[in-house]
């Protein structure tokens, strides 16, 4: 989707604001950050599904809120879709029900992390493109997840890796299934993104790209 | 940290999201879904553990030992795995080499991927709406926000972690350096130079 | 410049709210529209210049006030800008100097308004398109005002009207300076702009297009 | 309204911006830059006297009288000058026509570019993020929010006002109207319908 989260190109923030050096500056940032992270490994929902809970915030809120605010608001998503909770049960900090769960208890956290979520996956489908290819990406603007930004799309790079299969996130958001798509790194010339006037010759942006957002060898 | 569970901020008054953020937690601890320790356990892994002192070890290493650079480069996953720096956030790795011809500086312009394993969790800019804007669109004038100021001639290379992949640039050993151990080197390793919005200096 | 105003294809806002149908629900709503038209009287400023003005406010700000807020952002820019009133004024909401202007009176109101702000010049260059041709528009993301919408930049689409020759707006606000520059309606296939599995082959976007953000004849 | 000048709201607190609005005024005033009185007679021009009932007469001639109609088609701003609607807002004028087969709707995704001398200020809808963002992209979603669903085959074509043109939609006739003058037909033509966010129906 077309989402605020999708900032790349953006103008009008301002500076870069290096200020703040603790990562929870607030109790309830910490809080979010470990509920969030516990949560998900409950195995309920997928990272890709994760995402796209956050890109869901109305854009001003996104914007003004702090990150996370953003990971608070994809939370509390998640647990009432998946049913976990429900909607009077937040507002009641409270169970309204007999059910428990048994959580990821202080034991299995260390060997959870440290295995993490590789998402590359064998693919009987043979690369269509190989390092050394110039190719055009597509121009979609699916309402669903899509990890492929908008200041992308239609543009043409070149293929610098190729890093096998990955799991495709935009149907791995949209239904939990893995499908493999082979995943690419592509350099864009600045010009060709930004426009002549508004970039340097020199610079260019390296963005991995999964297949299915190509359209076309050129 | 356990005891901050139901008690925060005694003296602060109560935000309304401190509040809603309490009432949750409250609801999945006893709902069974999260477990407080595990919780706790999960925020000072990262909070204290892991962090850039861990990519830095792996910079010096490089710096070092030109046969584990080259690993490093060609399968940084592997190579970083070896010093024990693995999972979440880590799972595949890209090491992406400064020189003085190209300067690289990461990004991620759609939420804020990032090498967990080597370099813990992002600082507060990489997460902001204003270096995730920017970043792709006008790198050098982010570069000053960071008081970095390239040679025109320089080639910079932005990367933007758009899928899994997650990257870590090694930085250019600083000169004058020669005499350093390896811990000595790292010492010189700062997070924002793995990101590539600084460069290392000598000491 | 790509700020949160160019909102064309921007997912995430929610269903349109139709439930004001007042101008002005607030007294200081109606003030600020009042002033502005007043102001903009006085000839400090052009159209283009003020619509810049309210651009560059910060995207999470722009996208959680209301639209007079906006103006009243624009209009408080530009009064400093043109040194008519300064910071402390504004805050003190009195003059801390001498200057006295003569501001527009009540009789001249209806004539200006009637006599409204034609943009339409002649131009001593000759439209390089015709009605009919197919083009392509220019990629391009200046930093500046521009009218030319993100969602078009690089598309290709059929002039079908050409109105002569307009103020272009790029430099009209940049330097003040009236520029010709040949305008048309260029009409853009809803698959062409948004993709073929995102749209309706049947639908159509018209967009009038000013001659420096055409590429070429394609 | 001149006496709001000095006075507003009595009763309730002032807000933030109230007060910073009214520092404004009294600001600009004093400074000889906004004349009061000046200012009353621009808001009542377009809060009271300027409105949708002029395209309405408009729309109503155009259907009664084909030869106007043309004109009105082919030279849309000294057409509809001829009824004495005109000036700011509204110098360049272009009406497109509904139909059977097409059905046009209007926006300005980039503000609120609007034709004011026959519609007056545009409804606050127009003016916010959602209609602006979503019009162009999901035309017939938008419709349905205003309670228009159109036959698939219906072409939509979406104007988006980017220069000083403004787009005044010619909303199809409807039918068993053959009977009523310019009068009554004008009765029946709402705002809406000449952005192209709704049909005309008969009485």
């Amino acid at each position: 989707m077309n989402g605020a989260h999708d900032l790349g190109g953006m103008d009008g923030f301002g500076p870069i604001d290096q200020s703040q050096t603790t990562h929870f500056p607030e109790q309830w940032e910490r809080t979010v950050f470990g509920l969030t992270l516990a949560c998900g490994m409950l195995g309920k929902w997928n990272l890709d599904i994760s995402r796209f809970a956050r890109e869901q915030m109305d854009p001003g809120h996104y914007l003004t809120s702090t990150y996370y605010e953003h990971w608070l608001h994809g939370l509390e998503t998640l647990l009432v879709q998946q049913g976990l909770v429900d909607k009077e049960e937040l507002e009641a900090g409270k169970p309204l029900d007999d059910t428990r769960y048994t959580p990821v208890n202080k034991d299995q956290v260390a060997s959870i992390l440290e295995k993490g979520g590789p998402v590359s996956m064998e693919s009987e489908k043979k690369a269509l493109y190989k390092v050394g290819d110039t190719v055009s990406l597509i121009n979609r603007h699916p309402s669903g997840h899509t990890r492929l930004p908008r200041y992308l799309r239609g543009h043409s790079g070149e293929i610098i890796f190729h890093h096998g299969s990955h799991i495709f996130p935009d149907t791995h958001a949209q239904s939990g299934q893995k499908e493999p798509a082979h995943l690419y790194t592509i350099a864009f010339s600045a010009h060709e993104i930004w426009g002549e006037f508004e970039s340097k010759a020199e610079d260019s942006i390296m963005v991995d790209v999964f297949e299915p957002y190509i359209a076309q060898r050129i | 940290m356990s005891k901050d569970h139901t008690h925060h901020h005694h003296d602060a008054p109560v935000s309304e999201i401190e509040s809603r953020v309490r009432r949750l937690e409250q609801l999945l601890v006893e709902k069974g879904l999260v477990d407080p320790e595990a919780m706790d356990e999960l925020v000072d892994t990262y909070e204290n553990r892991v962090g850039p002192r861990n990519g830095a070890a792996v910079v010096a290493r490089a710096w070092s030992d030109p046969e584990y650079k080259h690993r490093l480069l060609t399968d940084a996953t592997s190579a970083i795995m070896e010093m024990g720096y693995a999972g979440r956030q880590g799972e595949h790795m890209q090491v992406i080499e400064n020189t003085p011809q190209v300067h690289n500086m990461v990004v991620c312009t759609l939420c804020s991927c990032y090498p967990w394993p080597v370099l813990g969790l992002p600082p507060t800019w990489y997460k902001a709406s204003s270096y995730r804007a920017r970043a792709v669109k006008e790198p050098r004038a982010v570069l000053k926000d960071f008081g970095l100021e390239l040679d025109p001639s320089v080639q910079i290379k932005v990367w933007d972690s758009t899928a899994e992949v997650r990257y870590l640039v090694l930085p250019m050993r600083p000169e004058g350096t020669d005499d350093l151990d390896r811990e000595a080197l790292a010492a010189l390793v700062e997070r924002d130079a793995m990101i590539g919005v600084a460069q290392v200096s000598a000491p």
